[in-house]
């Protein structure tokens, strides 16, 4: 087998302030019709100090930058918890349509009924994958859904006239999840998971209690992991007054196979960047939609999309909402193309990716069980976690095997996360990547197992084939330097 | 499905391997009762070309079909962008990259980053700058909060009635589980924040003014600067016209401890109002209660210059319930346009740009006041402006739209009940006068 | 200083018959909305062997091999004869708006009248900057350029009524002048360039006569400098009857600075994706028009672009013109471009552009005379000449300094042409690159001839970061495998 | 300007290297008498966004504007085209590199050529297949010249007056300066070119015939193969719709020496009819004759796979006078265009597109005859076929187009003078039903 992985030419590129120089200029400066009207000088500065270049050296500055980025248009990219599923080219065509892009936000109802229509056509069908009645597009990403969703839990216990302090969290949540809690003033109460990496009904019915506001699920849950006990904790949460939440990042697993609204979960956040195949764009932006059930609807961020006859229009009049979780409506750049992604699959196949990846996700798990150690020995959804267990003997741990997963030319897995796991190394292919690209992923898992026995050292000082080598993140927290 | 790889053949041959008789013994773990009963119910999936027909049918609803001459302001603004910003943005490696946990394939994104932060502290004038936020107005929210948070005893903050309404909104949101209060500091005649109300206030642990405010004018943050002085409350600038910082005096020369502002302006496209671009800049010594993400230099094993992200333990992943903030995912790649955008325009580049706005402005104002149109507030504003508009103008305003493509101004009586006829007017380099003497000439 | 070139990840990528697996597909095939009308058996075959890939597959594979690939965007690339400068982003936007790229060519004058007064202002200008009456845009590129104008000249002799059989070539020339001149039935004639390296008047006079068609001029010609005696030369031909053919794809060098159509030539091809920043594609699409003089303008090829009032229309009455040379108007799309490019710069940046394209020339010259041997010691035009001979000593030639460059981050030069230097490393900067990279390419070239004494090995070895090191291009022409 | 990095201080340095007091001095060794006096007199240079407008402006103009229903073939098609060909085929690392003289680091677009080559192959069932040539009439016109060279005695090129007229005029333009001479094989009363005709002719080197002939018309190019060799001549095939090898039998099965084609539709716009890509292929035998490029597969110095241009000793950069062709450039992004678009499209998605083509076709010329339209021809076709117009059409025909958007058909009088009322109509995949059907309302 050849691996992925080889090395060529790249090139250096400094900061772009060493290749200032004054007097350059990169853009066009529009021609002037008016008359200048000077500014009272005390109310300015010299010009900002931004860079001096010419258009080509900005194009080349960035294509050398970018060329020194791993992508999923270069490679695999099994990033467990991130779903780095292909990002279809369309969906970028259809967000630069100029009738999207060059859309004002208040523009007026009347103006931008065709953005309105897409959002509350998205809307339904985000409800429909969910199970929800209504569902907020505003989100920014999954954490600010997460906030949305808090809020809401929050505004509810309000509402009922008595406020709770706790929030159930499980250990294998995401940070987001107690961060989340935290910004509502709650305060997280850690649950552990059971010896078969999900969540015992007994162990959450002995934490809830009336001063708890609910519990945070994530369902699958990080450990690629079906909480079977889903319905049950939700009636045990919901017997003492509290509300589910559900943080339904990896709903890629179960799109068309169960709908969290049918399960007990009362608020559910979506990363469109993940499931729905926007692109993350080394960072984000993201989109984080809420879902909730029918009582929560009155707390809603405003404003809200609403139907009349054929007609679309924005109301805020909405006297229980959490109020506004963002400056307009939310990134609607990253809905046109989650919209478009799902147009595109149709609900067939969105029930065929959920199950491509967890078949996928099983192959991978099949194929390395015997290489690796795989702590939950279970039938899994989308990703699989295993840990660097067989490799310890030789002083290898999961970071080396991930570094050097770089030289065969895959992005390596998640690594040292869910928490719950010791060195967790968490693989979570997705259903765009083909059996023989995730074969070669498996061949390249077992060679650097061997090479863990053979030549550690390799492993330990991998990366060997990236422009940089492990990079000192000690110094750079230590002494930062956050500007050049 | 031309985005799934698998042949028939891969499916039996991966189900041999797991042991499934077919893909839904995949989901044998999910029990019976909690599987859901109805196949999902959307439309028809679409090939690419009845997508297309689809989308561009929506997309011709919007007023933005076509080119058109937009007045409107207001947090979000119709500046040129120069066409290597999308083309390079566009690159697989930046757009299909995700967040550079991996540094050593993400120097790409790590140095672009980088170089971001760089360019906005230059912007601003201040120490630091994070990787980016959702927005301006949730990056706002974050410095309340991090101003309530720091102060041992204050638990008020002061907060403009000029800034966007829409940011007040947000804060508003932020706070209400806390324990914490919003005040809201009064507008004076000039259209100004009033300070001397700002200085009769107790108890608060920081003040937001925003400049140019939401009418447009640009206010004396120095005043300000010294009122929280006074005060040992820390001084929280904003801003959602990211441009008008490459005329105007920045925010950390007026000593603002924390900028929160909107930079959609620096390369990103209207959108509908999002993804826009999240800026947040601090002092130093807010270094490690500022939300978010940072990208800091370093050096690899080899002694090379390379970049990480740092300072992680501030962060939700490490500190979970302690952290800064929950925020995880942020605007990268829009940090990144912003950064190719800042590289193009330079220093001059950049000032230039910014005259050429109030340049139109300041035309476009005289234009409407000579044509009937009221001026509202008489000092300086960069690219926005208040006017009172003669009766009837709402629907010539609709006409405009309808019949010329023109976009004239933001009504502000929703925001501010007592405004009645006033209005937003907003003039970027992207206005040609021959537009603006058109709508002066349709209102006279 | 730090050398451009480095090495990076990139990725081994298989031939796509090697990817394909029965029943994928990688194209959203359109919903049928008609009967379906089946082909009598006997006119149809199996469907073609195209590989069978998922889109995601199509976008790696291209993603990946695109990586392999240096290019302006990624770095400096002096090679002569080829102006290399940066190819305007905006340019590809204003070819890709739907008006220009979904015109369909034959919708008649009536719905084509963009694009024809494009074609009509396009030809005005190229003749303003050349100095000649009349344009043809129809060639395809340079030769096919070359081609129009020799079938012009050809026409033009059989007109006056007597055929001639030769045409002289000087030395210098690039080998498409010779074929060019061989496809119009013409003999070449070789001409030696004198020994300041232009072309003396007396050999022209020797060997100009009343059985030759003229002469194939290069000006600058492809040693970088410029025929100092092109106006005697021109008359010489004149005088027995010959036409002056100007190659004019080095029309880079003197914007604004002369006027061909001023001194003497009859026809000049010009290379649109040369001088005027149309990319160059990794081998085409180009676009070569043609200007002529008065006297020759009954001979372009049709159809034309004719302007009555404001109406544009094409016309192909002309008794006279050689002909059609493509199917329908050349390379509209390249045309745009070069419009948008010209529009872009106006006259004076034109002309500055020449003049900086020449002073980035020179600078190079001055900078390496002492380090390589600079055969033609005298001002220089857009290019400079160097040979190996200050090398030869280490046995090391031209072949193995280009690709050493590689290894520095440079594009090598154009070497082993022209032909009347012994190994030339022949450099064309142009005028987009800037004084540093430029100062970090002459950098680069004096650590390589240093290395030429101190490590031949290294640069008979080189080039070594690229993905694949030298080729065997000898068992590639003797038995070639052209399809997989 | 932009695209111009020097500053003030870099001329400076640069001319004391260079020993020059200014720039104008560096033309030094051009005569005065030589340089010209006057300015170039163009437009003043526009700003990017100045560009922008009037470069819309002008792309306004054309019938191309928004999306339009296309009923015009004969040799630019509109197909759909998947929005990642464009994405990919602009990459800077393909769209701004050079022709891959230095292998070493144009494995990119070495492989992708090559894999071009292999599937043009594939397509047309041929040996082997050239790096592209610039379109479907130049390619065809090289082939004659092939033919005529390669030929002893024979000095005359048979071609079928139903191939391209543009393809038949660039073959005139080509051969024109030579001795050859070019003899035209009339069509017969079904719209095929009439075997017998060629049969009975003398002295050939060659004889080319396209099919789908102009007319649409599928040519039975095994008769021609038979003809050929009684004349042990060359049979050159033509086409001008690539897609149609997606169903019908392939130029290879029918024994074609020689096969040149316009491959736009695999993947090209329209473009107003350029730039396009010339495909020309041929038997191995013919190898050497071939004009252009090629890319083989080799061995690096490690034996590794690689690729680079061969067999350049046909070529003018090395034969000079004596090459096969003069062609340098060609058209290689098209070339390569081509490749990512038969990737995507595979085996099985070609031909369902191909069929498609077919059916709306026919489909349409049902309904044009229902509407009262006369079939001319009665033999199979592929998306295009000739029909005879009711008298009024011409006008009928403007009207379609500027109210509807329609453009029906090409009148095929100033191609044959007698076929007055003739139109040349065409239907793709992406023409709806809904389309047709409004068009046959329209004329009834
Ligand atoms: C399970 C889970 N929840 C929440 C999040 C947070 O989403 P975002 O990064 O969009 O804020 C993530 C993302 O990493 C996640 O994997
Ligand atoms: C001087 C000169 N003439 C003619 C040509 C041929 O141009 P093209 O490659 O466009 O056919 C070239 C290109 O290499 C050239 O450099």
């Amino acid at each position: 087998m050849t691996k992925p992985g080889t090395s060529g030419l790249i090139f250096n590129e400094p900061e772009l302030w060493e290749k200032s120089r004054e007097g350059r200029c990169g853009i066009s400066v529009p021609r002037s019709d008016v008359p200048r009207a000077a500014f009272d000088p005390a109310l300015t500065n010299d010009a900002p100090e931004l860079p001096q270049l010419s258009e080509l050296d900005v194009v080349r500055h960035f294509t050398r930058l970018s060329q020194w980025n791993f992508c999923i248009d270069s490679g695999m990219y099994p990033l467990g918890s991130c779903t780095m599923k292909y990002n279809p080219k369309t969906n970028e065509v259809q967000a630069a349509r100029t009738g999207f892009a060059a859309a004002h936000p208040l523009a007026g109802d009347l103006f931008s009924q065709g953005a309105l229509k897409l959002m509350y056509k998205l809307e339904q069908m985000l409800g429909e994958i969910t199970g929800f009645p209504a569902v907020t597009l505003q989100p920014a990403a999954g954490a600010h859904g997460e906030l949305t969703g808090m809020l809401i839990i929050h505004a509810w216990h309000a509402k009922q006239g008595k406020q709770r302090s706790k929030i159930l969290v499980p250990d294998t949540a995401h940070g987001t999840n107690p961060a989340s809690a935290t910004l509502c003033g709650y305060q997280s109460v850690n649950i552990k998971s059971g010896p078969d990496g999900i969540l015992e009904p007994d162990t959450v019915a002995e934490a809830m209690d009336e001063d708890t506001a609910g519990i945070m699920i994530t369902n699958p849950n990080t450990l690629g992991l079906f909480e079977e006990n889903i319905k049950e904790i939700c009636d045990i949460v919901h017997a003492k007054g509290g509300l589910v939440y559900g943080d339904g990042a990896n709903m890629n697993a179960v799109m068309g196979i169960i709908k969290p609204g049918e399960l007990g979960i009362d608020v559910l956040h979506l990363n469109l960047h993940k499931t729905f195949s926007t692109p993350h764009g080394g960072g984000g932006p993201g989109s984080g939609p809420v879902a909730v059930v029918e009582d929560l609807i009155p707390f809603l961020p405003v404003p809200k999309v609403q139907k009349e006859n054929d007609t679309y229009s924005f109301i805020t009049d909405c006297p229980d909402t959490i109020g506004r979780m963002h400056t307009f409506y939310g990134h609607f750049g990253v809905m046109v193309k989650a919209f478009a992604y799902i147009l595109s699959m149709g609900g067939d196949g969105l029930k065929r990716a959920s199950q491509l990846a967890v078949l996928n996700a099983n192959y991978i798990k099949e194929s390395l069980k015997t290489t690796l150690d795989l702590p939950y020995d279970r039938p899994c959804m989308h990703e699989c976690v295993f840990t660097d267990k067989t490799v310890q003997e030789h002083h290898i741990s999961t970071m080396d095997m991930a570094k050097r997963l770089l030289d065969y030319g895959f992005h390596p897995p998640t690594v040292y996360f869910p928490l719950v796991v010791d060195a967790a190394f968490m693989v979570e292919p997705t259903e765009t990547e083909s059996k023989d690209d995730i074969d070669q992923f498996i061949e390249a898992v077992k060679a650097i197992v061997k090479e863990a026995a053979s030549n550690p050292e390799k492993l330990k000082s991998a990366p060997h084939l990236p422009k940089v080598t492990r990079l000192d993140e000690v110094t750079a927290a230590r002494k930062p330097c956050l500007k050049g | 499905m031309r985005y799934l790889p698998h042949t028939r053949q891969d499916i039996d041959q991966m189900l041999a391997v797991t042991g499934h008789a077919d893909l839904n013994q995949l989901f044998e773990t999910i029990p019976d009762s909690a599987k859901t009963k109805t196949a999902l119910t959307l439309p028809e999936a679409l090939s690419e070309w009845d997508l297309n027909t689809e989308m561009e049918e929506l997309a011709s609803k919007n007023a933005a079909c076509g080119s058109y001459t937009c007045l409107m302001g207001a947090g979000s603004y119709d500046h040129h962008i120069p066409a290597i910003v999308p083309y390079l943005i566009s690159r697989s490696e930046f757009m299909t990259a995700y967040t550079p946990y991996q540094p050593e394939v993400s120097q790409g994104t790590l140095q672009g980053i980088y170089e971001f932060q760089t360019m906005i502290t230059a912007l601003l004038d201040m120490d630091i700058a994070t990787a980016s936020h959702y927005d301006g107005g949730t990056a706002l929210a974050e410095c309340a909060l991090i101003a309530l948070n720091k102060s041992k005893k204050a638990n008020k903050i002061a907060v403009s009635s000029l800034i966007h309404p829409a940011h007040r909104q947000i804060m508003k949101t932020y706070l209400n589980p806390s324990e914490y209060e919003m005040v809201e500091i009064p507008a004076d005649e000039n259209g100004l924040t009033d300070v001397a109300a700002f200085n009769a206030m107790d108890d608060i642990a920081g003040v937001a003014v925003q400049s140019p405010n939401f009418f447009g004018n640009i206010e004396d943050l120095g005043s300000f600067r010294a009122g929280a002085d006074e005060k040992k409350c820390l001084l929280i600038a904003s801003f959602t016209e990211a441009l008008a910082h490459g005329v105007l005096k920045s925010p950390g020369r007026f000593g603002a401890d924390l900028v929160a502002g909107e930079g959609q302006s620096l390369g990103m496209t209207k959108s509908f109002g999002g993804p826009g671009l999240g800026l947040l800049a601090g002092t130093k010594k807010l270094m490690r209660n500022l939300p978010g993400r940072f990208v800091g230099k370093t050096t690899d094993s080899n002694g090379q210059r390379g970049y990480v992200l740092t300072l992680a333990t501030r962060e939700q992943h490490i500190r979970r319930e302690k952290a800064s903030s929950n925020i995880c995912s942020n605007n990268g790649l829009n940090a990144m346009t912003a950064a190719i955008y800042m590289a193009s325009a330079g220093k001059n580049g950049i000032r230039e740009i910014a005259q050429l706005n109030h340049d139109k402005a300041v035309y476009l104002k005289n234009k409407l006041v000579n044509a009937g149109f009221k001026s509202v507030f008489s000092g300086p504003f960069f690219n926005e402006f208040v006017v009172k508009a003669p009766s009837g103008f709402a629907d010539k305003r609709r006409e405009l739209a309808q019949k010329h493509n023109l976009y004239a101004g933001i009504p502000l009586e929703s925001y501010y009940p007592d405004m009645t006829n006033h209005y937003l007017f907003c003039a970027t380099e992207t206005v040609s006068r021959h537009a603006m003497d058109l709508l002066a000439k349709e209102v006279q």
